[in-house]
Formats: structure tokens, sequence, C-alpha cells
């Protein structure tokens, strides 16, 4: 709300892709966005001219064009894409504010309907292959790269009950798999260059990369 | 807004809510005339959108009329349309708007008097809490305009 | 003897230890540490300064150290992977050998959720595991964890925690072999109340030899009421109250209920003396620091043995 | 072979009233062939001339419309009107019909019904209701089947001058009638009754005083279409009454000369609706007394409708015989003498104006008819039937329905048409099937992508729209509002007339979207949709604007009020059909396996006759054994052995080979559509899980007897429920030998708050019990004590015959219930006699309550939770329509017959359960089944394969087929539109529910509350 009140014709762009599967910055959630926002700014005694356009992925520069015949006519833009997507439209749109709709929070995957849980933190560092699968990195609360703390309980981690405790599920399923040996072995302290430890990552394929 | 009358759309579900009330036209009972009708298959067919912009557009109270719980005719489309109803009423509160003015009713096809209850409580309760800040604000800018229109 | 700490001497000459805990004041007053330093003079064989328990700020573990190694005292350095980085801790480790600390136990830490600042960063750069591992690394080879040479390198008696009780329970003598693969010289178990849990776990324990490459240290806690009792039974994440101590507590009067849960303890200890394996007790007498003096006669553990 | 051949495939029906209707409806919608005789120029019978029914007040016209102008059927009717029956032979399967047919000077295919000859010559143009002959139109009602007038050529002097003025050159006056005969192999009467004519009764003045009228003929004053145009007016000086009186049973329980000996079951109600249609018209302005002798609301709800006429409406009710009416000389009100319980003395009370409400009779003309037909008939001629089904007459193939069986309402005529129509159609061979059906519609015209032409028809609805808005000024506005061409007013948009204007106006005017202002699109779209489709109209551009049951009917206490709801609705309407889409309907084969629920007499009967048919049935029983209630009752109170027939039912029920019994059967889940239906139940000892899949679902679950703890039931031996006497009597007789005093009470766990319907069936089983234990006894002293004794019917003679026979008969009111308790001598029963005005005890040896049944709420409520099936307040699943579909339940694809549906006696649930067979083969007659086209659909460019609506379907349909998108099966959809409004990308939508339409509502909404 603060980020748009000085303006009285904004856009508000939604994206196709991933924020659309996780009902965050789809076209249903762009009108509902829309509407709201069009509503607290009425409420507060000011006018607004909110439009809608949804774009098929905001990270790619290509689909981003959609916008150019739609942008001289707004003050502003808020997108409803994920961190990628406000900043590739602030890239094409050098001289208009561009506002994020939404904090990208993580990659997950969905439990079931409408509830999501982190998977991966993109540590660029995989220990999949050790930990039978599942990310100790994303998944355990301390990120514990050797087993589970002593807060483990029932399967749940110590931070609440609707966390599972990864070790657990860990050691689950390398029993399962046969792999206990995996288990014994000490994973040595992690290399968090690939994590972005050593600031902004770019990856290049060098076949594709023009 | 003096002599308020509220402007309430019911969406309701065409097994139930709907057939109620048209059993309350057939058992003649009288309800207040502000609430507005738009049928829909199932309550779960009403999108948040539609709610949202019922109010975008000037209304003073939404509710959402389905069949009883337990006898939704597509399984348990009541359900979602009550968890729906609340997460919207969230959003309401969020933009500054009053969640009451949103409501999840339910009633079965027979509930003729039940629908004119509901229709009659819900205008009453929309009448006492006032016009919608929407509605107040669009009626401003309305009337500004009429004023300009006559300049 | 891989290093100078009085706590490895009593061990390795075959007593069976004691050890207790001070929590640092929440402020800079170094006269709180040296006051509650002072219920343990001559009672214990080294004490332990938390890092930060349960999240909450503290004076840090190693200054507390610092206090209580000027009053006499043998301070246990207790370091948490959860606020610092690899290249802080090493630095902590280096001042505090520097200072004459050389006792120190490795842990994870309590998630900051629990704490007061839950907005907190949880650094867990390195785990318990690899913490272990890196000061092994440090004494042992003379090296920084990234590789380079270390001048004087800090001989720390290593130590680590176990929780008998936590889930999955399969995975906790494992856990226990992991720790001391890694380099662990002493372990300073959770709470003890389930007696017979405990006795389970030392099975597997023994069946792998484990209490043979490490002292294993059984912690025991006096509880002060039945609040208390069900407070820890219910709320303290991978902690195991029985149901009959929290009985125990609520059949005696208010006012007599710390007396019954002193003698809980030193019944528990009497108990534990006659684990095979067992090297000592770890009594973590949270705020009650005076009673672990009485504690300690009652289960004529006093005095302590000079070494 | 020879003999086969001989077998006729057609069903001659006798009567074009509602059961007339009904049975040749449900025989066409079966594919049998039919021929409907009249002897009226336009079938509808009595019903065509009431206001309104009850109990929910519907208007009549738009109630029987629908039934009546069912084109799609007419392929397999043959309507004779005009038409009578001269002579009867043959029988069983090949009868030979001799008939005649008036001349009606009218050429059918020709006349138009345009109205000029009655302009004209209103004279010579033929119309028969009540008290005035003239009035408004010469056609009975506005939605007349056939559609035509007819000419009494002995009234017109100018014959030319009347055939001039025909503009369709209809008129033929050199009309002969004709003589015919024609084949039938079975025959369904349903002539009707007629009414006490009470002229001949001078201390009644009708026919003397103006202002004494039939119950009919007031009727005919309230109803829209009648001669005063629904004005209430007194026939002497046209001005409004202000005190009107009802005096009950004229012509029935054999009070007057000529009288019938029994009750005419309808009047009761039929007096209460038009007080109550007074009372709401006129509110305080008028007093409405009610002069009964017992009052018998004995239907389904009906004592709920009795008692809101009575502390709702203000009814008052007067529980006496009134002895006169008399206008006094020179008075301008009539006098009622009449005296009462409480009072000794004559009490004399003025009104404006008196109505008798007039039994039914067997005119002679029926009479005659039956005994060229052969049947026998009873002592009030009405046909003699078999005890355990009421519409099986004394000649095999010959069938009876509606009041020409017995006195009776518009319901049990329904149910009993549709079980006469069941038993006609299994006399008759299959028909060959015409290769060539029926003309197919014109063509559709492309209309996607043209600019929307919206033409707007607004209904007065008689009095129901009309009455309260000004329909005309509705129209104009509509004519004001964005892309409609046309907006025109109409009288009934569902008369025939209407239809067609509607067709013409399509045409003409190139309309391509189409907007009803009416009553509700859950009765009448359909019928709507039919009728653009006539038109070469897509049938989904047509909407329809609820403006009677959602705005006239709820806010008629606000004309200004209804009025801008109705403009808003319309303007809802005009929004969202711009935006409509033509639609193609999904069809899928029907399963035409049948689930009975309930093996009692109606499961079994309903199961037997479908079974005939060639259906499977799966007949599920809770129980371990079928025979329900009925199993233990030994004796009607005709003396029908029910138990033997029982034995018989259940023998023939296990021994039909296409029958699947299931006993123990616990239903447990439930999915489908009409027509494919899924059901899961836990079945036998062990509780196996077996799921049936079947077209069509019977629900025969029965009632369970009440046994409310009052008056010491189950405490002490000695007091007993009316099924416990019974048995007690068939089983050990002698019992009653030593009874000196019996005290039976009425309305036990009936009547009361918690169970304030009436149980129909308790008078007539204490009658039944009383007469036997006479029969035993004839020293016991029998008292029955009751509130109204409702011996419905021919009851009444037994009623009578009790009397006579001695049984005392003692009223109590709800306020002064009698008091029980146990002495030494018995049961000790105080009440207080009204006549005597004392208490009185009498020392019983036995005490029986008439406790009557209840629904069994605890099965009912699991079920109707399964089915999704709605129930009345006290349990009973309601029906469709209470009035004109008794036995379809809202779902469709349910059935309702028996007890499950609402107290009944045994003939009673036999005949349901064979309607219920009659109205189930009318949807398995088809092969397929339409699905219609509301249907998910998912733009494939949009959809981000998110899994939302997989995940989201109630049904598991949508799936993300091998292009990555989301896909769904039309025909597998349910049309929930669950999906839709879950789906974050917004790539789906519900045909016929589609966003943009739902948003055009919302933004037409509030284009006025914002202008």
């Amino acid at each position: 709300m603060e980020y748009i009140k000085p303006f009285k014709r904004i856009l508000l762009v939604g994206c196709n892709e991933c924020v659309t599967v996780c009902a965050a910055g789809g076209r249903k959630e762009v009108g509902l966005l829309a509407s709201g926002l069009h509503m607290a700014v009425l409420k507060s005694g000011a006018t607004i001219e909110i439009r809608e356009h949804t774009l098929e992925r905001q990270c790619d520069p290509e689909y981003v064009e959609e916008l150019v015949p739609m942008i001289d006519g707004v003050e502003a833009v808020m997108s409803m894409a994920c961190g990628c997507g406000v900043q590739e439209i602030a890239r094409r749109f050098k001289n208009k504010p561009v506002f994020p709709a939404l904090n990208t929070k993580f990659m997950g995957a969905s439990e079931r309907q409408g509830v999501w849980s982190e998977r991966c933190q993109g540590c660029g560092d995989c220990l999949l292959g050790m930990t039978g699968g599942i990310c100790p990195i994303a998944r355990c609360a301390k990120q514990l790269m050797n087993g589970p703390c002593g807060g483990s309980t029932g399967g749940h981690c110590e931070i609440g009950e609707d966390t599972d405790c990864a070790w657990a599920l860990i050691w689950e399923r390398l029993k399962a798999l046969g792999q206990i040996e995996r288990y014994v072995e000490i994973t040595p302290a992690k290399d968090w260059r690939p994590g972005g430890g050593s600031g902004p990552r770019k990856i290049i394929r060098e076949d594709l990369a023009e | 807004m003096e002599n308020f009358e509220p402007v309430i759309v019911a969406f309701c579900c065409h097994y139930c809510a709907y057939t109620a009330a048209d059993m309350a036209g057939s058992q003649r009972l009288t309800y207040p005339a502000n609430v507005k009708i738009i049928r829909v298959p199932c309550s779960g067919k009403v999108d948040a959108l539609h709610i949202v912009k019922a109010f975008e557009k000037g209304a003073d109270g939404v509710y959402v009329a389905g069949c009883l719980e337990g006898d939704c005719h597509f399984k348990n489309g009541n359900v979602r349309a009550a968890r729906r109803v609340e997460s919207v009423r969230k959003y309401l509160e969020e933009i500054g708007l009053e969640g009451e003015r949103l409501e999840m009713v339910t009633m079965s096809a027979g509930m003729g008097y039940r629908f004119a209850q509901v229709a009659t409580e819900m205008t009453e309760k929309i009448r006492k809490m006032g016009p919608s800040p929407i509605h107040l604000a669009l009626a401003g800018g309305a009337s500004e305009a009429r004023k300009a229109a006559n300049i | 003897m891989r290093t100078e700490s009085k706590l490895e001497k009593v061990l390795a000459a075959g007593h069976l230890a004691v050890t207790s805990e001070c929590g640092p004041p929440r402020g800079s007053m170094a006269d709180k540490v040296i006051e509650k330093g002072k219920y343990l003079h001559g009672v214990v064989d080294a004490v332990n300064v938390t890092d930060n328990q349960t999240a909450m700020v503290r004076m840090s573990s190693f200054a507390a150290s610092v206090l209580l190694k000027q009053q006499g005292h043998n301070p246990l350095l207790q370091m948490v992977t959860r606020d610092r980085n690899r290249l802080a801790m090493q630095a902590d480790i280096l001042g505090a050998y520097a200072l004459g600390i050389d006792t120190m136990l490795c842990l994870s830490g309590d998630h900051t959720r629990f704490g007061d600042h839950p907005m907190a960063m949880n650094v867990h750069d390195i785990d318990s595991v690899q913490l272990i591992q890196m000061v092994k690394n440090m004494r042992d080879e003379g090296k920084f964890q990234g590789g380079a040479e270390i001048k004087n390198p800090p001989k720390m008696f290593i130590g680590a925690a176990a929780n008998p009780f936590a889930d999955p329970f399969e995975l906790r003598v494992l856990r226990l072999a992991k720790k001391i693969a890694a380099g662990a010289d002493f372990i300073q178990t959770q709470c003890i109340f389930n007696v017979d849990k405990f006795e389970q776990w030392m099975e597997g324990v023994r069946a792998r030899g484990l209490h043979k490459q490490t002292y294993i240290l059984a912690g025991v806690t006096p509880i002060k009421s039945v609040g208390a009792a069900r407070y820890m039974k219910n709320k303290v994440p991978g902690m195991d109250v029985p149901q009959e101590i929290v009985d125990r507590m609520a059949a005696v009067p208010k006012e007599k209920q710390p007396e019954e849960g002193i003698a809980i303890c030193i019944e528990t200890i009497e108990r534990l003396k006659k684990v095979e394996g067992v090297a000592g007790f770890h009594i973590m007498a949270i705020d009650w620091e005076e009673k672990v003096k009485e504690i300690v006669e009652r289960a004529g553990l006093l005095p302590r043995p000079q070494v | 072979m020879q003999k086969q051949q001989q077998v006729s495939d057609k069903v001659l029906v006798i009567g074009g009233g509602m059961g007339g209707i009904r049975a040749a409806l449900d025989l066409a919608e079966a594919e049998k062939k039919v021929i409907l005789v009249d002897r009226d120029y336009t079938i509808g019978g009595l019903m065509t001339q009431l206001d309104r029914t009850f109990p929910t007040n519907n208007c009549d016209l738009c109630t029987l419309s629908p039934n009546l102008s069912e084109g799609s059927r007419q392929e397999y009717i043959e309507l004779l009107t005009m038409t009578t029956v001269k002579g009867v032979k043959g029988g069983k399967g090949n009868f030979t019909v001799s008939m005649e047919t008036a001349p009606r000077y009218i050429n059918l295919d020709k006349c138009t019904a345009c109205g000029e000859c009655h302009k004209k010559f209103p004279q010579c143009v033929r119309f028969t209701p009540g008290l005035d002959h003239r009035a408004p139109t010469c056609m009975r009602y506005p939605q007349a089947t056939p559609q035509a007038f007819s000419i009494d050529l002995a009234k017109c002097d100018d014959v030319e001058g009347l055939m001039k003025s025909c503009p369709a050159g209809a008129i033929n006056p050199d009309d002969m009638g004709r003589k015919f005969e024609v084949t039938c192999g079975s025959i369904v009467l349903s002539p009707g009754g007629s009414l006490f004519d009470p002229s001949h009764l001078d201390y009644l003045g009708y026919g003397q005083q103006p202002d004494v009228v039939t119950s009919l003929q007031y009727e005919r004053i309230l109803s829209a279409s009648g001669p005063t145009m629904g004005q209430l007016v007194r026939p002497s000086n046209g001005q409004q009454p202000k005190k009107v009186a009802w005096i009950q049973c004229i012509g029935s329980r054999g009070l007057q000369k000529g009288a019938g000996a029994y009750c005419s079951s309808a009047c009761c109600m039929f007096a209460l609706k038009e007080a109550i249609v007074t009372k709401e018209r006129f509110h305080d302005d008028i007093e409405t007394t009610i002069f009964y002798m017992d009052m018998r609301t004995m239907g389904k709800d009906y004592e709920r409708y009795f008692l809101r006429a009575k502390n709702e409406f203000g009814v008052r009710f007067v529980r006496s015989r009134p002895h006169s009416i008399v206008r006094e000389g020179g008075a301008e009100n009539l006098s009622i003498t009449y005296s009462c319980d409480d009072k000794s003395a004559n009490i004399t009370e003025e009104f404006d104006m008196v109505v008798l409400s007039t039994g039914f009779r067997i005119s002679d003309e029926v009479r005659v008819l039956a005994g060229k037909l052969g049947i026998d008939l009873n002592s009030s001629s009405f046909p003699v039937t078999d005890p355990f089904n009421p519409v099986a007459t004394s000649v095999p193939g010959i069938y009876v329905a509606g009041v020409a069986q017995a006195p009776k309402d518009i319901p049990e005529t329904m149910v009993q048409a549709s079980a006469a129509a069941c038993m006609a159609a299994g006399d008759v061979a299959v028909p060959v099937k015409a290769e060539e059906d029926r003309e197919p519609p014109p063509p559709e015209f492309a209309t996607v992508g043209e600019e929307a032409r919206v033409g707007v028809f607004i209904c007065d609805c008689g009095e129901n729209i009309g009455g309260v808005v000004d329909a005309g000024a509705l129209a104009e506005f509509a004519s004001q509002l964005p892309q409609v061409v046309v907006s025109e007013l109409k009288g009934h948009g569902c008369s025939r007339q209407s239809m067609r204007e509607i067709q013409e106006s399509i045409r003409d005017n190139k309309l391509n979207r189409v907007v009803i202002g009416g009553c509700s699109p859950r009765t009448h779209e359909t019928k709507f949709q039919e009728t653009v489709r006539a038109a070469g109209l897509n049938k989904y551009l047509v909407e329809i604007a609820n403006i009677r049951d959602q705005a006239t009917w709820v806010h008629s206490n606000s004309p200004q009020d209804a009025t801008a709801k109705a403009k808003d609705l319309i303007r809802m309407a005009v929004g969202s059909v711009i935006r409509s889409q033509p639609l193609v309907d999904q069809s899928l084969p029907i399963n035409k396996d049948i689930l009975v629920v309930g093996g009692g007499v109606a499961g079994m009967n309903a199961a037997l006759q479908l079974a005939d048919q060639g259906h499977k049935v799966y007949l599920a029983e809770k129980t371990d054994k079928l025979g329900g209630l009925a199993a233990r009752i030994h004796s009607t109170i005709e003396k029908g052995d029910v138990q033997t027939y029982v034995k018989d039912l259940i023998a023939r029920t296990e021994a039909h080979e296409n029958i699947q019994i299931i006993t123990r059967a616990l239903i447990v889940d439930h999915s489908g559509m009409p027509g494919l239906f899924k059901t899961g139940m836990q079945t036998g000892k062990q509780m196996f899980y077996r799921q049936i899949e079947h077209g069509v679902t019977v629900i025969a679950t029965g009632a369970k007897p009440n046994r409310p703890p009052q008056y010491l039931l189950g405490e002490n031996a000695a007091v007993s429920t009316q099924l416990d006497l019974q048995a007690l009597l068939a089983e050990k007789p002698e019992t009653a030998k030593a009874w000196d005093n019996v005290v039976m009470i009425q309305c036990v766990g009936s009547r009361d708050d918690e169970n304030p319907n009436c149980s129909r069936i308790c008078c007539q089983s204490a009658i039944k019990n009383a007469l036997r234990i006479l029969a035993l006894n004839p020293e016991a002293r029998i008292f029955v004590l009751y509130r109204d004794m409702r011996t419905f019917g021919f009851h009444e003679e037994y009623y009578q015959k009790a009397r006579e026979l001695g049984v005392i008969f003692v009223r109590y009111s709800r306020e002064q219930p009698p008091r029980v308790q146990a002495g030494d001598g018995g049961i000790e029963v105080s009440f207080t006699d009204p006549v005597l005005g004392r208490e009185l005890t009498v020392a019983a040896d036995h005490l029986c309550l008439s406790t009557g049944m209840v629904a069994d709420e605890d099965g009912n409520s699991e079920l109707a939770m399964l089915f999704k099936l709605p129930r009345t307040a006290d349990g009973y699943f309601l029906e469709d329509h209470v009035k004109l579909r008794p036995i379809d339940l809202p779902v469709p694809g349910f059935f309702v017959a028996g007890t499950a549906h609402s107290p009944k006696l045994i003939n009673e649930s036999v005949a349901q359960a064979l309607a219920v067979a009659a109205r189930a083969r009318t949807m398995l007659a088809r092969d397929t089944i339409n699905l219609g086209a509301r249907s998910a659909k998912v733009d494939k460019n949009i959809c981000a394969a998110c899994l939302i609506c997989v995940r989201s379907c109630p049904f598991s349909i949508p799936f993300i087929n091998a292009e990555g998108y989301s896909e769904i099966d039309p025909a597998k959809c349910h049309g929930c539109g669950v999906c839709v409004s879950a789906c974050p990308a917004k790539a789906i939508q519900l045909m016929q529910f589609e966003d943009d339409r739902i948003l055009a509502k919302l933004e037409e909404l509030f284009e006025r509350t914002n202008a």
C-alpha cells in the first residue's frame, strides 16, 4: 500500500508460471489484489486506476516485452511474480518504479492442495545423494548435516509439531533403501560457495548461451 | 447517506439456497428487497474474485448460501465455500472492510422461512453497520461527477 | 593425556566425574557469575558455561568462563553452531585457550524460535559433529578448518552432547558413534529421568564398545515442583519424564516438593552408578546452584578427588 | 403368436382432468400409445377452475400449464375432446370402444384462438366455469389445450356473420360430429367427480340468495381469470365483503338430503385455503369463519396449514352445524343461526357472504359410463376396487383413478393416475416405434461473432407479477437497455400463445438472445429453452429473470421495492445473456437397473411392477426379512386379509427372476447422476461391502409406529397402541370377551408440539378395532376420546356404523387432555364431556392409544444425507412438488413410495408404489440421458498445469493430458464449478455460468446503485 500511495495509475502484472501454480500471483490473485488495492485506495479517499495483465513468464525478457504498449499509460508497476520477475521488469523499464507484491520465500513442493512446504534452498552442493533424497539443508531447522538434534520428537522437529524432522525422514528412508552406512559417514563441513556464499550466482550453459 | 438502504448480493446454490428462495416466494414470506440473488450451481463455484468484485462495485454486504453441511450435491462444495468465505473475510479486513459484511450461510431446499430469515437478518445487520466505505467512496465520487456535469 | 583439562585427569584416573553448569546472566554483571560459581567451589570437577542457552541472549560463554577461571574454577566452555560461523568460532577457541580454558562442549543449540530473538538468522554454517571435527583437527593436526596451519594449536578436551531420549531412538547410539568418530572425548547426556530407557541406550552403546572410546557423563536434574515436572514432560522437546515421576511429585504437598525432587535426583544418581559405562554425572540445577552441593554430598560423591 | 398380435398397443384414458393428463403423460413418456378423451372442449378438468391450491398457495395456471403443453409427448397421445364413450366390448388386451364426438363447429387445425369470434359473437362461444359464463375470455384459461374455441351453434342467429368474423376461416357450421370405434388394450377411467348441488336445500338459501355461493364459485370469484378478474366482491351488490362464512360438509357425511354417506376428504383444506387467500388479500379488513364438524386435515403437512390458518391468519373456527341461512326481509346481510356445544341457546350471526363447501359425488353420466364398462359400483356409485389395489376395478384391464375412485385431493389423484398408468401399461403391447421421429427442430442459426440482439419478454403471470408491479412499465424499462431490440409484455409467457409469439419475434427481429422476466428458472428454464430452440436459436441463449418467486411474491408489501428489484433482475439478466454462448448438450447411455430401498409393501410392489417390465431390480432391505410394518397388521378396515396378502407378495418377490433381494443392507455411499447412479452398501451378517449400479432409486423405507411414553404406555400391561390391540384381537380374541369398558385416546403423539401433523391412519384404526371388539363382545362399552374424527372418504361409513353400534365418541381439546391413572379395577381415565359439560371417569379394562406413526428419524436422516434428499420438518421425504409431483423427489432419478412419504394406509402405499413404477418407466424408456451443457472447460493456452483443479474436483475428473494442460471430460463433469473458482490462472470456465456473465450481473446490479 505504502509503495503505491503516490500513484494514480498502476499496472499490476501477474505471471503464469510458478506463482500461478502456487496460487500467489496468477490471473486470479492479480484480480483479487487489484480489487483489494482499489478498495483500499478508495477507502483512503483517493482514487486509482489499476490495470491488470498476466504474462506467461515474467523472468523472460521476450514475455516482458508484452508490457511495452501498456507501460506508458501507467506511473508504476507492481509485480506479482517472484523476485526474478520484479527485477526483470525493473531492468526492462528503467524509468518506471517497480514494486514487489509478493515476498518470495522458498522453493517448495505441494504437500497437498493449498499447502506448500520448502524442499530446496539452492545450496549448490547437493547432499540428496547422501541423505536418501531428503534435504537436511532445506528441511532441518538447523541445517544439521550429521543427524537429528536432541529436539526430534515423534518424527517432528522441535520447532513445531507441523514440521517433520528431516532427519527422522532421512533415517526411515535410508533404512528402507538399505543405506544405513550412509548415515554413519560423517558429512564434512559444507562448502557454501555454490550456495550463495560467494555472492550472486550465475549459471552459464555454454551450449545454450549466445 | 440518509435512509441508507444496503445492497446485498446473495450467491445462492441452485439446489438448496436458490430453491429455498423460490420456496420463500411460493409461501409468500416477505423479506427485504435489498437482497439480490445470483444463482450458481454450487456454493463451491463462488469465486473469491466475484465476492471481492461485488464489494469493489459497491456491495454493502455479500453472502454465500449453500446446502446444509453434508447435503452438498457436489460432495463438499459448501465446505470449500465456507473456507473460501473465511479467507476472503480476512482479506477484506486487510483492506479495511469489516469482515462481518461477508457471511456464509447454509440451508436446505425446503427452508423457505430460513431464506427469508437470513435475508432479513443480513439486511438488518448491514443496515446497522452502515454503507460500506467503498460504496460511500463510489457514491461520493459519483456525486462529484454529477456536480461537475451540472457546471 | 591429550590435554591439561582437570576433567580429563579425573576421568582418566577412573573417578566418577561430576560437572554442573552455570548460566551466565542476561546483563553484564560479573558479580552474578562469581556468586553462582561460589556454590560450586570444591563440589564439581568442571563448570559448564552455557552459550546463549535456550536461544536467549546472555553474557557470552567465553567471557563468563574467563570470569570463573579467574575465581579458580575449571570452566567448560559451551559453544553452539547456531550463532556464529566457523571463523568466529575458531577465533573464540583460540582466545579461550589463550586464557586458560581447556575444556569445551560442542553443540548445535536450540532453535531461535524458542528464544527472545525469533527473528534472528540461524547460522548453522557447520553442525555440531562438524564442530567437534574442527576442534579435534585444530588440536591434533594443528590446522584451521580451511586448512591453514595454527601456531600453538589449542589443546581442547572436547565434549559433545547426547540425548538418549530423542527420536528416532535407534539412531541415538549411531549418532553418538558419529560424534565419537568425529572426536568427542567425553559426552554429557540430556537429563535422565527414565533410567530404564537410558539403560537400554547404554546397552547399545556398550554393544558397540563406545563407552570405552569416550567418557559418558550421565545428566541429572533436580525437579523443583510438580509444575516443572509437567512442563518438562510435555513442553520440552527431547525430554522424557515418566508419569511416575510426575505422580510422585504431585503426591507430596507443595512445600515438600523441592525436597522430593532432590531425593529423586539422588536416587537416580544411585541407580546410574550401577550402569556399566557411566563415567560421571552432569548435574543441571538450573537456577538452583545452591543445591548442587547437597546433591553431590548425599550421593556420596564428595569430596572431589584431587588430581 | 396369433393371440399376441391381437393385444392392442393403445391405452384409452377417459377424462382429461389432472388425473387423466397425468396418466396419459406417464404412458406417453414411457412410449405407450394413448387415446385421451374428454367430453369437454378443452382438457384440464376441475383444477383449471381453481384460483390457487393448498398448501403452497401456488396459482394453478402456473403449475398446471407446464404439464399440459408438453408438446414433445404428443406423438404418443391422441387427444379427442368433446368426445364421449358410447359402448365397450371385449376384454383386457383387446377392448373395442365406440365413441361419439360432438360438433365443435371449429376446425382445430385452422383456429388460432385469436378471439375474433368471441369478440363479435360472445353468446355463441362455449364457456362453462362458474358464475359468469362470459368472463373474462371464453378460453377456459390462457394455456388451454387444445388452444381453440368451441361454438354453440344453437345460440347463434347469424351463422354467416360468425363465419366471416373468423380471419382463419376455421368456423364450420356443417360439422356433424362423428361416431367411431377404437381398440385398446386397457382403459384408465378418470372422469373426475361432480359437485353436490345444494339448490334443493331451502334452508341454505343457495339459489335464492346471491351471496350464498358454493366453494367452487367462490374460487372463481377469487380467480384472476374469473368473472370479476380476481376482485373479491359480493355477487349481490359488487361490494367487498367484510365477513365471510364457510359451512362444511354440504353434501357429505350423509348430512343432507341427497348427500353421500362418505366424507368428501378435500373440502376442509379447500375451505382453509379460500379463507387464507381471502385473509391474505384483505388482512384485518375481512373476517373469515369456518363452521365445521371435524377439521379433516389428515394429508401431509396439512395440519400445519390448519394451524397457520388459525394462528397466523386469524381464521375463526366454530364447531357447529348451522341450522339455517336466511336473509331477513330488507336486510342486506345473511343471518346464520347455529348452536354450540357449550351454549344451549341458538346464536344468530350476520355475514356478508356464505360459502357452502360442497362435496364430491359421482355424476349420473359417470354412473352410466360405468354401466357401459361393466364395472361394479358401491352403494355410493363409486367403483368397487381391490382392497389392496385401489386402482383395479372389478373388470380386468379397466383401472380407475382420482375422485371417480373415491373423494380425494390433487396429490392423491396424481398418485392414482400414475398407478393406473402403470397397471394399464402392463396390459398393452409395445408399440412399434415409428421410424421417423417427430419433425426435427429447424437448424440453429449461427450466433457466434454476431452483435447481440436481445429480446425481453415480461410475464405478468396473472396477478402474480402484474398484481404487484406494473409489468408493462418493466417491459418499457427493458426496451431502453443496451442491445435490447424488442421488449414486450406477455400475459403468461408459458402459455402456448405466448410461446408462439416469442418464436415469431425471434424470427422477425432476428433476435439472438432472449430474456424472460417471469418465474423461476428452476421450473421453467427447460420450457423456454425448448421454445427458443424451436425458433432456431441455441437453447442456451435464453436467461430467465426470476421476478416472480424472488421479487413480486416476496415483496408484495412494497410494490416500489418489488419494481426496483425486478428492474435490477432484468438488467442483470440482459447483461448476462449478452455474454452467453451457444452450447451443445452431452449425453450418456442410461443404466436401466433399479435400486429399491425398503422391502415393505411399497418397496415390493414397486419392485414387482418394474421387474415385470423386464428391469433388473435390486431390493435393499435393512432388516433380515421382507414385509415391513404391514407384516404386523392382520386386517384392513374393509376386512382385507393383510397377512395373506403380504405373504403372497413376499413369495412373488422372492421368486421373481429379475429381483435380487439384499437383506441387512446398510447403505453407506452414493454417487453418480440420474441414469448412472452407484450406491454402496454393507450387506448380510458379515457386513460385506458391495456396490450397485443403477439408473433409478426408489425410496420406500417406510415409517415407524409411534410409541410416545404417555398415558402409562409401556408401564401398564392394560395400555396398548392400536397396532398392539389389533394383533391381540387377532391372536387372542378371547381377551376382549372379558372387557367391560375399553377407552381409546386419539391423537396421542400426533398433532402436538413435538409432532404437529396428523398421522392420518389412527381414526380408522380406532374404528376398525372398536368394531372388532364389538363383534367379539357386543356388551363391551367403548369410549373413543378424540379431537376431530378424521374418517375421510368411505371410512366415514364405518364411523357411522360404530356410532350406531353404541361406541361412545367424546371430544376432548388439546388444552384439556384426558388424565389416566392406574387404579384397582383397571385404568382410570378421566375426561370432560363437552356436551354434558361434566368431568367423567371410566375404569377401563383396556386403554388403547392411537399413536399413529412417525418418520424413522435416524434411518431417514442417514439416507437423506447420502442421497441429498430434502425432508419435511417432521422427517418424511419431501417430494418435488407437493401437489403435482408427489412421487418424484427433487433429485432427478429418485422416487418415493409408501410411508417414507407420509403416513398412509396400505392401499395408498400400494397405489404410490405402482405410481413410482410408472414414473420410473418414463425415465427408463429413454436410452440415453441428457447431461446438459453445464460443464467446465479449460483454456489450454492459459492453463499452467498447476494441478489445483485435479486436486479440488470432488469427483476426480480433471487430469493433466499428454500435451501438458488440464483436461476435463464434459461427459463426466458434474458441473459444480469448484475447479473454476479454484483455478489460479482463471483458465477454467463453467459453461452457462461463465465468469463474465457473473461479473456482468454484478456490474449491472451496481450500475443503478452507483449512478
